[in-house]
């Protein structure tokens, strides 16, 4: 039974169907959440005693940069799945992610770029945190890249999958590393501000936010699949059916 | 001289050495052989490592105290780039003579045939690299505290670096032009090794010891001798099918 | 799975995508002890891939490929055991010498300078491959079939490519009597090739429909 | 024993080995302590060697900071509440250094027992209060309190 059902998620076709359902919902749920958020963020929640208004970036900053890691991991476990099951489906989920991914982590070092300026007075430090993202940002496109380069989408799926497994065994590593070594050129002085030292006034709007980015995501993460799943299948005739009774 | 009788030429069960393919030293011998025959790809990386290095202090100035500041980082970035450069041959040749779908086809796993390419890559482009590394802590300027660390740290690294490698190697094999996208994919993955050879060498010349950076370049080396031909492996069989 | 003993290797509705794309549908045949198969089929039409889907090298296929009646991809390691497969691409380092090459193969010195003189290699054995012609260079490679002990099961793709008249008869002749002593033989070529028991399919012929192309089930099997 | 199982096993053999041996080697990297931060008593207890790159952190002592009239030279003294520390710096200060806020320097420990730094870094603050909520904590004790975390840390 179980297996069944774990197969029936493994096709491309079903999911399409399904997702079609979904996907009116995850936008209006993001819409409604990214809005509140950043009407209460933006707009009602107090300044900081220090940084003045400039803090209200984290409202953006904090999210994406969750989600960029967050989605790599989404990625390798996918990615995973794809090559232990053979799932195609599970292939699709993970190249979808990669741009989406990459664009996150960008977004999440132009916004900290942005805040730096600012608060610490400059645009660009080699903190940890930051030249970790940067290189995570390099991983993604590694991954984007390989996945253009190799002409037959069977073999770029599994070198993907295999790069971004590659991957993940890494990033603790180069984290730590990363660590080791800008606290040895300096010391931690942007830290992330640890749940508990933010005052519950600012931190529900962000919390809004974080959970607003996370359906964002997952819309975006399934309007991409399902346009691979088009590309990928449009040979099939459940496509053919699609196209021809859509008139597209 | 004559053929066998029919049904002769056939193997039973016996033979297994031909079956199970070369072993892990022929298989070290013919790497080691085709490298030193193919002696201009053996020595570009050097030259390229060598003469990149010395266009640095006619860039930079050739003050001393700069160069001093600055000769950790240069050399472990370009050797960083020379073993870059070399390992897009590391399966080129094979795949294109058709030997690596000959290997993929061994019951024996890929992981052997591919340490043993990945250690010869090391004898001929990591082991001279460090060797060279005392005549560029000269033209650098480098404190006598820091040559040790330097050598000791390209010994190791280059080794990681090596084996690292060898898995975007894989991964790009069955592309016709794989350099930047090479680069590109292996870049992140070498951060750790630069991070600590470089820093090996800036903790001799800061005064401190440097058996931690050493001990987490051997850590990495170990680590990614167990998982990167594991990884290659893997790569190799699925570049096989495209 | 109930199969004809004396049938090595069965292939039943085998058919072959690339990227969605049908190369070629239902393709049956099967090989017994001691019998030749010919495929053939205009450029592109997937022989090559066929080969290689039955060594294992290619796993995006629908069908069925049993080996002495056991399928694949199980049965994957006791097919490539007794297995002797010439690529297009054959397997020869142009960085190593004719005897080099054949020795990384397994072969003894003895039987493998036997091997290089049936083929007219006489005083190429020390040099290296990179410096051989292409026909020279397909010699080399094939000389792997007058090994001693060859497997039973010969995959040969083009392998008269580039073979003058009397490379050609020389092979013929080692083929033939390959399949006397209970070998089977599976080869790609464009050129006619002598040699009887040999079946012939024709991979044109079964041309999936390129249009529609139902690929619901996942990757591999 | 069949070739091919025989070969797995060495396989398996070879990769224990190598990935015990990592472990050890990153236990070992990991005890050594390679954190060069300390805080001022550490400088009154000896414990700091001499002309080597080291980091100090601590509060700046109000009314400690003392400009040279003729270059850029700056003097300030340092404390974790237990100990103080002179520190001379050559270059200019960063925007929110201030007296009775925290500081971090990086530079040698010299003879005379005068760190002479190379960085200053002014040591930003890691939470985010609405300013009644700062209001009611300010003084020295928020630095202080600080202080004692980032260096237990």
């Amino acid at each position: 039974m179980a297996w069944q059902w774990f197969n029936r998620l493994g096709s491309p076709r079903w999911f399409y169907q399904k997702s079609s359902v979904w996907m009116p919902w995850l936008a209006a749920i993001s819409l409604l959440l990214l809005i509140t958020g950043v009407v209460w963020g933006l707009g009602f929640a107090p300044q900081d005693a220090r940084q003045g208004n400039s803090y209200r970036i984290i409202y953006i900053h904090v999210p994406a940069a969750l989600l960029a890691l967050a989605g790599y991991y989404l990625m390798a476990i996918s990615g995973a799945i794809g090559l232990i099951w053979k799932m195609k489906l599970s292939f699709l989920v993970m190249r979808a992610a990669a741009p989406i991914g990459a664009a996150l982590t960008f977004a999440a070092l132009v916004t900290g770029a942005l805040w730096g300026k600012p608060t610490w007075g400059t645009y660009w430090d080699w903190d940890a945190r930051i030249t970790s993202m940067l290189i995570l940002l390099f991983l993604y496109l590694g991954i984007i890249a390989l996945s253009r380069a190799l002409s037959r989408q069977h073999t770029a799926d599994k070198a993907c999958a295999l790069l971004t497994l590659v991957g993940t065994v890494n990033i603790p590593i180069i984290y730590k590393s990363v660590d080791w070594w800008s606290s040895l050129h300096q010391p931690a002085t942007l830290k992330l501000m640890e749940p508990s030292s933010i005052h519950p006034s600012m931190f529900y709007p962000l919390l809004l936010m974080i959970l607003g980015f996370y359906c964002f995501y997952a819309w975006t993460l399934t309007a991409h699949t399902r346009i691979l799943i088009l590309q990928r299948e449009w040979r099939t005739q459940w496509v053919q059916q699609l196209l021809t009774c859509n008139k597209i | 001289m004559g053929l066998k009788p029919p049904g002769a030429g056939i193997t039973g069960e016996a033979k297994c050495k031909r079956k199970i393919g070369p072993g892990f030293f022929t298989l070290l011998r013919c790497e080691l052989l085709l490298a030193l025959r193919r002696q201009s790809e053996l020595v570009n990386p050097l030259l390229f490592f060598v003469t990149v290095l010395a266009l640095m202090p006619i860039g930079i100035g050739p003050e001393p105290e700069l160069l001093t500041r600055l000769a950790p980082g240069l050399i472990w970035v370009m050797a960083l780039l020379a073993t870059l450069l070399s390992q897009e041959a590391l399966f080129r040749g094979d795949y294109e003579d058709g030997s690596l779908e000959q290997l993929a086809l061994l019951p024996q796993p890929l992981y052997f045939a591919v340490s043993a390419k990945i250690l010869i890559h090391w004898l001929v482009t990591g082991l001279p690299l460090a060797l060279l590394s005392p005549l560029l802590g000269l033209m650098f300027n480098l404190p006598i505290a820091g040559y040790l660390p330097l050598a000791f740290s390209l010994l190791l690294g280059t080794a990681c670096l090596s084996l690292i490698g060898s898995i975007g190697a894989a991964l790009t094999v069955a592309l016709r032009r794989p350099g930047l996208l090479l680069a590109l994919i292996i870049m992140p993955l070498y951060v750790p090794v630069l991070i600590f050879g470089s820093g090996a060498v800036q903790a001799a010349l800061d005064g401190y010891g440097y058996s931690m950076e050493l001990a987490v370049l051997a850590a990495i080396l170990t680590a990614a001798g167990a998982l990167a031909p594991l990884a290659a492996g893997a790569a190799i069989r699925i570049s096989l099918d495209h | 799975m109930p199969s004809n003993t004396s049938s090595l290797l069965q292939v039943r509705g085998l058919s072959c995508e690339r990227d969605g794309r049908a190369l070629f549908t239902g393709v049956n045949f099967a090989l017994k002890v001691g019998s030749a198969l010919q495929l053939e089929g205009s450029n592109g039409v997937g022989k090559s891939t066929l080969i290689r889907t039955l060594i294992g090298n290619t796993k995006e296929y629908h069908g069925e490929v049993l080996w002495r009646g056991k399928s694949l991809p199980g049965a994957l390691p006791q097919l490539r055991q007794s297995l002797l497969y010439i690529g297009h691409s054959a397997g020869i380092r142009r960085g190593l010498t004719v005897l080099e090459n054949l020795l990384w193969y397994g072969a003894k010195p003895a039987e493998a300078l036997e091997a290089l003189a049936r083929l007219k290699l006489c005083g190429f054995e020390y040099s290296l491959c990179g410096e051989l012609s292409a026909g020279q260079l397909r010699r080399v490679a094939l000389a792997r079939l007058f090994l001693d002990e060859a497997p039973v099961l010969w995959m040969l793709d083009e392998p008269l490519m580039a073979l003058d008249v009397h490379g050609v008869e020389v092979l013929e002749a080692r083929m033939a009597q390959h399949l006397s002593s209970g070998g089977v033989i599976l080869l790609t070529s464009h050129q006619p090739v002598a040699l009887s028991p040999l079946e012939r399919v024709d991979l044109t012929e079964h041309v999936g429909d390129q249009e529609v192309w139902h690929s619901e089930i996942a990757y591999g099997t | 024993m069949h070739p091919a199982r025989r070969q797995r096993l060495i396989l398996i053999l070879i990769l224990v080995i190598l990935s015990s041996a990592a472990v050890g080697f990153a236990t070992y990297a990991m005890r050594s302590n390679m954190d060069y931060f300390y805080p001022p008593r550490a400088f009154a207890a000896g414990e700091v060697p001499l002309e080597k790159r080291i980091r100090v952190g601590g509060c700046v002592v109000p009314g400690s900071v003392a400009r040279a009239g003729d270059s850029l030279d700056v003097r300030f003294a340092l404390t974790d509440g237990e100990a103080q520390l002179t520190v001379v710096f050559d270059k200019i200060l960063p925007d929110l250094f201030a007296e009775n806020e925290a500081a971090v320097v990086i530079g040698k420990l010299q003879q005379n027992g005068v760190v002479r730094a190379d960085k200053v870094l002014a040591k930003h603050d890691e939470t985010y209060t609405p300013p009644e909520v700062a209001d009611s904590m300010k003084g020295s004790a928020v630095c202080l309190q600080q202080e004692s975390q980032g260096v237990g840390a």
